[in-house]
């Protein structure tokens, strides 16, 4: 069974340690705050300028000038810090920030990702990811294992735009997680339930890498 | 102390003449200059560069200066949702340079600190990199980005005194700080201007030195972009 | 949130070891690090390198590491009135690096904004660009100057939270909020430790981020170096 | 009649034009502050971080966390603002401090400034001195004409260390007001009060333009 996204957020959750900082993208990524294990104490990084993100405000208490960088009403939590974006990216690119979660469009066999133009479409911007990807030590990227059309998004080389080079360091698909491996090559680490290693290999253009028996992902919420 | 107070957006304003760069704060909707944007669309002004972090929405925020067709180039790390802007940008009327967030504060940042240029890793092997000094320091690759040259900031802040001491509020801060650092010539408007002496020395974002003109606005619409709630348990 | 608190200053400076190099805030006698400085004599760190603006008085500040030898190299931008140091410089026994005081300061935020170098006009023409890369910028030189690296930063700010965040007291914050940003590992010595929810988001100078062990210490001198008054008329 | 430290100070104060932020050296420069007229609002900035630096503090209320980049207690005034290092000399290196007011050892007919260093002697530092020189548009040295041992310290060129190059716009000393031409040269615009063209020639090394009836400074304080 592949996962849902509220499964990938799960799974995701698991990677984060106690003390961490933590930037979490729109998306998937986002969701992976409502996962955090108890007794972990992890502060999420806004880079619209905010550390201590707390949850949506309850309804009338929105407050416009409080959101966070997808433009959410958010809340403070005891312990926040306010900053401009200036000071923002600098912890962002001074590696203060321990871990970074985003989407992805593509990811390559050495760590390139591809989240933010598609040639022929209207191009959004980028945002914040350049800085992300190019400057944190430690990226998980949540997506996809294939679009909509069926076709890897794990590949030798990615053709969109890139966002950045050689960063990623791990995924988590709806098939599975996987590292990437600092010579090049997906490391297969972990298989949603019931999902098989073939069925991986075939969702995987990119060089797979498949090293003794590959345990189930342990998944506890329903989706 | 020196008076920096003016009457409205509309003499604040008074000479930002067609052609000229402007930084404008704000996060989205989140803290911008909103009186000044009105007081724009009033004068007219055309052929503007916009440097601003996002573009606004159809109906609000620089997205009103766009249906008024007074930008020809934007300068901004996401434009979101806007079909206006959409139109433009394809028909050719709108110039678009999309740069990384981090880039378009830290630019600002070196033209506010005086230093033409700053090494970041952000865009390294992108389009991004494309004509850019590239320079490895210990191992990692950096690209040079020069600072932002900027005609007038118009920043936001939530209250000022008269001598141009600035506090913003929460995360309506966000560019504000460094983009009024930035500007050759600096306005701001404040939600509640007060005399000297009613701000905490130690607590002002940005020092009145930057601050050319400051005037309190009124009329603040603060839209929210997204309105996101939690459900309240019994 | 993250609990950075450790009981005291001996704790705090634990693992600096013989050769590392320190950060130490603070402008003359002025908002200095005055507890950690009495540990590191307690424990008798030699041949550091210390990046400060200045290097203490005989008996007070740095000069009491001066004093007992525990410090190979400064780099400051003025170094004082300080007999022991001037012996000890003559002899041979301390190196100093003296660079402009704006340079020192810049050099800490490239390292907290993680900038590998920046450029300044300081020094340009003079033995301060010895050596160092001249750059032409819009007809102007320019040096380039490196970041700092060092392997602790050791700041006092005047209130702090148990996260961390840090809100410094007038002109006693100078380098503390740069090298508080810019250590590998950044201690915080506080006048009073508060819980958190106790500092208001929109004030804190230095986020909480930053700082990795923070601290109350205790019997602050806080020794004035020019006491200077107006007199009183009646 | 050769002017007072006092008389130097009241000179250059009238230099300062309504409206401008100023930086005050150490020595003569920290006594133009006591000469500012009526009328005329100037906000003084001292770089270790202040801005609205306020006179002494009266006796019983120094307060140690409040010093000026000379070290001494000082107080804030209303509308005053604090600020880190980096700040302070990001606002002097952008320019928005007006004018700088510092004293020299040397200065040469091409606006050259020695002021940190005299080779063989303890070496105290140049502090800020360096980049205020690189960065301000304005600035205006505090000197004695000649040194103790009767020798102009207004030379073709310096012989001491140099603290910036081509930077110093006009200089007050205790004998003439003078411009620093961008083509090189002293220009000669004021005399001390009984001080002849010929004394201030002889006491100056460096290239000396004298045009026309050169005036006498109007001075009004007894020194």
């Amino acid at each position: 069974m592949a996962l849902s996204k509220e499964q990938i957020a799960q799974r995701i959750s698991r990677e984060i340690r106690d003390g961490y900082y933590v930037n979490l993208g729109i998306g998937i990524p986002t969701l992976v705050a409502n996962y955090i294990p108890q007794g972990i104490n992890v502060v999420l990084q806004s880079e619209n300028g905010l550390l201590g993100m707390g949850p949506f405000p309850y309804e009338g208490e929105e407050d416009p000038d409080l959101i966070n960088a997808g433009k959410q009403t958010i809340t403070t939590l005891p312990g926040s810090a306010i900053f401009d974006s200036a000071l923002s990216f600098g912890m962002i690119r001074s590696q203060k920030v321990n871990l970074t979660i985003l989407g992805a469009m593509e990811v390559s066999e050495n760590g390139d990702i591809a989240n933010w133009k598609i040639p022929g479409k209207m191009v959004k911007g980028m945002g914040g990811a350049m800085d992300l990807v190019a400057s944190a030590k430690n990226i998980i990227v949540a997506m996809q294992h294939v679009n909509k059309a069926g076709e890897s998004k794990l590949l030798p080389e990615c053709t969109l735009p890139l966002t950045g080079v050689k960063c990623v360091k791990k995924i988590v698909t709806e098939l599975a997680v996987l590292e990437v491996l600092p010579a090049g090559g997906f490391k297969l680490l972990e298989r949603a339930p019931g999902v098989s290693v073939e069925e991986i290999k075939n969702a995987t253009a990119g060089k797979l890498i498949v090293e003794g028996e590959i345990p189930e992902m342990v998944i506890t919420s329903v989706g | 102390m020196i008076n920096k107070v003016v009457t409205d957006a509309d003499e604040a304003i008074r000479d930002i003449e067609d052609g000229m760069t402007l930084m404008l704060g704000g996060f989205g909707l989140c803290g911008i200059p909103e009186n000044c944007i009105k007081a724009l669309i009033r004068k007219g002004t055309k052929d503007l560069t916009c440097i601003s972090n996002n573009a606004g929405v159809d109906d609000f925020g620089i997205g009103l200066m766009l249906q008024q067709k007074q930008v020809r180039k934007m300068i901004s790390s996401y434009v979101g949702e806007n079909a206006e802007f959409e139109r433009q940008l394809l028909s050719g009327e709108l110039e678009v340079e999309l740069i990384p967030q981090g880039t378009l504060a830290t630019r600002c940042m070196a033209a506010g600190y005086g230093m033409p240029a700053i090494f970041t890793p952000a865009g390294v092997g992108t389009e991004v990199a494309e004509g850019k000094e590239v320079r490895n320091f210990n191992g990692k690759d950096y690209l040079m980005e020069m600072a932002f040259d900027a005609d007038f900031a118009i920043v936001k802040a939530w209250k000022g005194d008269t001598a141009g001491n600035l506090i913003y509020r929460s995360t309506a801060r966000n560019f504000n700080p460094v983009m009024a650092m930035a500007g050759k010539v600096t306005i701001a408007e404040v939600e509640e201007l007060v005399a000297v002496g009613e701000l905490d020395p130690d607590s002002i974002h940005t020092p009145g030195i930057f601050v050319h003109r400051v005037f309190q606005g009124n009329n603040y619409e603060k839209r929210i972009e997204q309105r996101t709630v939690t459900e309240r348990r019994l």
